[in-house]
């Protein structure tokens, strides 16, 4: 498959409408173990996105996501804002000046992002964060698995934060009171991979 | 829950710039973005100190903007951390070639936002340190997790720091003992219930008829521990024991006693709790001699209090003792 | 309800003896008969200022003890007006032979007690002043009440009138001052929640969802009509219309505007009704020139807040200007 | 009927146990048209009334009720304080140095406390106040009517507060809102005559 800028503008607008429509849901997950900002800190932020995107047209994959990245550190604030922006940035370093993106080069844009947040975060597989997300669906992907499968994965992923106890953010305060709970940015990880599997 | 609110999108918008009318000698309030900085900045010849975090601790910390404390705060939406924007514009604007200092409180948020907005100040030529308050003895191993919260030792550096890049302290120096301040501050807190986060409008937890969070944060994270009710005896000396064992606070030494209201607690509670901690804290040996009692750091509305120990040196002591004007610790002036 | 309280019945005792320890260089707090005095007093040359009533409104009045302000407060028990050989007590301990001027707020219960210890010191020599503030316009008809109640007002007379006698305003000017506040200050107060008396345990009233009390006294009391929730533009306008309207204020008047939290409310609540205040000030053609924005007068933990406005004449803006150093109000020194 | 030195301090006894036990009705009484304190004041007061007693045993009826009223006066606060305070103050002044009343002292006695509050807090009957209670008992014993027969008035004219709207104290502030609510100072005043009544 080929994304086009078209296509992963799609991408962010279909995540824009989940974050908003998700918004109560995510504050929940975040205030029985964070602070219960989490769906207001993404559906503030993606609004912008799209505002911006809107206004500036930007003319390649790279512009695009580097637009998105850009708004989403000055617009979130919170831990997710300096990571998602920072995901979104280092893919868009590695787009460079391509006009559409294939599989294989979005499966390395993502993977860029992945490192991005984990370089910036120091958060490991297990550690009960979004990376428990974004790191199978990335993989997947790496494995040409298709967007179906990483969605798919990163559901599992999200899945498989309930039973953890926190490393990183918030939720590590809390010890073991953060068992039985879905790690919000694990959610909201999933949630991409959603809108991108309906691309 | 009830609050006195308009629109729940522009409460820190509002409030700020109610703060603007009500402080017209004291600060300014820049939007797009929030900030607030000294009436007299940039002020030559001194040291920027600029802090910030979520809204919804107030006065923290932007009515520690003034003389002799904070330069410029950044307020973010509530409970969330600013942006790096936010951060460098601010700290551009209180910039007078001496360097900035970025006291951040250690929650990932800040942390990583104010990583961002170090680095873009750097690029543009301008000396940042940064140092992370991390005071909280709630949360046990740093290992394990994102380690300590900055709580109440925050007030006390940014008091102290401020006094000494006031009185012309380079950014190394103000730097050092900043972290100094963090090295020698030990805290720990409880809440009695939930805050409301005027933005979403929901209350950040559940408590039954005689349930405490016991070693709670300050954003309305649940706390460590859920426990029932007990004197405010006991609970003072539960918060303090950790607190003294973990520096530890040895026989004899000079401290700052800081016992904060986290909002809707009242000041006769408060009180109440002074004593018992005071009383606990002389049994220790320990020699009571600055302290500090009110909602200096607070969660919106939440009922509780957290307590700080500050191990004081004379350099502490006088930097405390200085002249500082701000809408919410003034003395000297 | 949790509180953080020992036995209840110790609560004032022991909230006092907190004071007297995180305040020791401002203040001296004595037992049997309960009353708190300046660390200095008696203080020759300068007429004595005594407030109180009962608890539960801090800082109101102990927190205004000290240089500039208030001699002596006397706390009763939670909410109930001290009684007149605790009056007589701190006034004869602050009395420095230039008499005494009772600062009053009209409650039956305070108006009677302060009568009571003013005849004692009377009789022993002391010259006494009352000057009995009046100054909430939620109750309408005074012919038909017990007359309106004493708020917000009292914080500023207490503190322009401490200016005047500090500076050594005779008691004839002392007292006229105070009434001049009186006569010249207007408020009105609303809450949106109720406060928790830690002496019974039990809430003041029970409002529903949607509902707030608006007219509220300070000490639990329902206020004058239930009324649903509205924005805080829309309230801060009902309140600020009767108080302008009563003096009435005039265009062009000069006035302090104060802004207080009953406790519960969060600082950001209050900046929000703070710039709203001001807003409706200034379109009414008011010049405001002084402001106070805090929880100053609160009734324990009650969400809500009250607006005082005063009209400035020269003597008051001085007076208001000068140094005061006590535990909850301090500038200039 | 004679009232010895013994038979007042019973009264006094009675009145200790009575709002030690009504503390919560009259606080509640008190809660709704008022401050909620009326209970814990009365009891704090006459606790402390009673502990003098047996500390000092006064040797008259004027020592007696003397040492009531300065008690009640610098122990209870509030509205109340001053007003019973008078009250016994007074009646002490009227009693002289009789050593027992009879039942005409005892109503001159009373009818002077009851002038004394009335100076004092310049309440009317029908200002929906402890006066509307005592106010009737008095004239009852005035016209050699019998204690059981002023009780009886004590809590009529406590009744009779009910639908009132209230000119003096807290209650006032309330307007309307004060109607339907028994006024607490009337309730505490008809307890008072109640144990009178047991003599
Ligand atoms: N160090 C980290 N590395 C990766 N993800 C993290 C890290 N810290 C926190 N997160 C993610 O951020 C989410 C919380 O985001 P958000 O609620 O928006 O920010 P905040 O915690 O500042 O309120 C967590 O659920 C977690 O998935
Ligand atoms: N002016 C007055 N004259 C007579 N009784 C009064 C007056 N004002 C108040 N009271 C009585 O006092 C009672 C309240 O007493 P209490 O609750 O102890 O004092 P406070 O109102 O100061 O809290 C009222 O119910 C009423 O009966
Ligand atoms: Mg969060
Ligand atoms: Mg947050
Ligand atoms: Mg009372
Ligand atoms: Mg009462």
């Amino acid at each position: 498959m080929e994304y086009s800028l078209n296509a992963l503008n799609q991408w962010i607008v279909c995540a824009e409408h989940q974050f908003k429509t998700q918004l109560a849901e995510l504050n929940a997950l975040d205030a029985a173990i964070g602070d219960g900002d989490h769906g207001s800190n993404l559906a503030r932020g993606f609004a912008k996105v799209v505002e911006k995107l809107q206004a500036e047209k930007p003319a390649t994959p790279a512009a695009l996501l580097k637009l998105v990245g850009m708004t989403l550190i000055s617009s979130v604030g919170g831990a997710s804002g300096p990571l998602y922006g920072t995901f979104f940035l280092e893919a868009a370093k590695v787009a460079g000046d391509q006009l559409q993106l294939d599989d294989a080069g979005l499966a390395l844009c993502l993977q860029a992002g992945l490192a991005g947040i984990q370089r910036l975060g120091k958060a490991e597989p297990g550690d009960k964060t979004m990376v428990d997300a974004l790191s199978p669906a990335v993989s997947a992907l790496n494995h040409q698995a298709g967007l179906e499968m990483a969605a798919q994965k990163a559901r599992e992923g999200r899945d498989a934060t309930i039973p953890m106890i926190a490393h990183k953010g918030r939720a590590s305060y809390l010890g073991e009171r953060a068992i039985g709970h879905a790690d919000p940015g694990a959610t909201s990880a999933s949630l991409l991979f959603d809108c991108l599997a309906k691309l | 829950m009830k609050q006195l609110v308009n629109a729940p999108d522009q409460v820190v918008t509002e409030a700020l710039q109610g703060m603007a009318l009500a402080y017209p000698d004291l600060i300014r309030v820049h939007e797009n973005p929030h900030y607030i900085v000294r009436a007299d900045a940039p002020k030559n010849g001194k040291v920027a100190l600029v802090s910030g975090g979520g809204s919804g601790h107030e006065p923290m910390h932007g009515g520690f903007v003034g003389l002799g404390m904070l330069d410029a705060a950044c307020p973010g939406a509530v409970f969330t951390s600013p942006t790096p924007d936010q951060i460098q514009e601010a700290s551009a604007a209180v910039h007078a070639g001496k360097g900035i200092l970025h006291i951040v409180k250690n929650y990932t948020g800040d942390v990583l936002n104010f990583q961002m907005a170090a680095e873009l100040l750097q690029s543009d030529g301008i000396e940042v340190r940064t140092v992370i308050m991390d005071d909280d003895v709630a949360v046990k191993d740093s290992l394990y997790t994102a380690g300590r919260r900055g709580v109440g030792a925050t007030v006390l550096a940014e008091k102290i720091c401020g006094g000494a890049a006031e009185a012309g302290a380079s950014l190394d120096e103000v730097a050092a003992l900043c972290s100094s301040v963090n090295a020698s501050a030990r805290s720990m807190g409880l809440a009695l219930g939930p805050c409301t986060n005027p933005e979403t409008g929901q209350a950040s937890f559940t408590l039954g008829e005689n349930e405490i969070e016991f070693g709670i944060g300050i954003h309305g994270e649940p706390g460590r521990q859920r426990i029932p009710l007990q004197s405010a005896d006991t609970l003072t000396e539960m918060l303090m024991i950790p607190i003294l064992e973990d520096l530890p606070f040895k026989k004899g030494d000079e401290i700052l006693l800081f016992v904060n209201g986290l909002g809707a607690t009242p000041l006769l509670e408060q009180y109440i709790v002074y004593r018992a901690a005071e009383t606990v804290a002389k049994k220790h040996g320990l020699k009571v001699s600055r302290r500090l009692v009110g909602a200096y750091m607070t969660s919106l509305d939440m009922a509780g209090i957290s307590i700080t120990l500050l191990r004081l040196d004379e350099t502490m002591r006088q930097y405390w003792d200085a002249p500082v004007r701000s809408p919410a610790l003034r003395w000297g002036l």
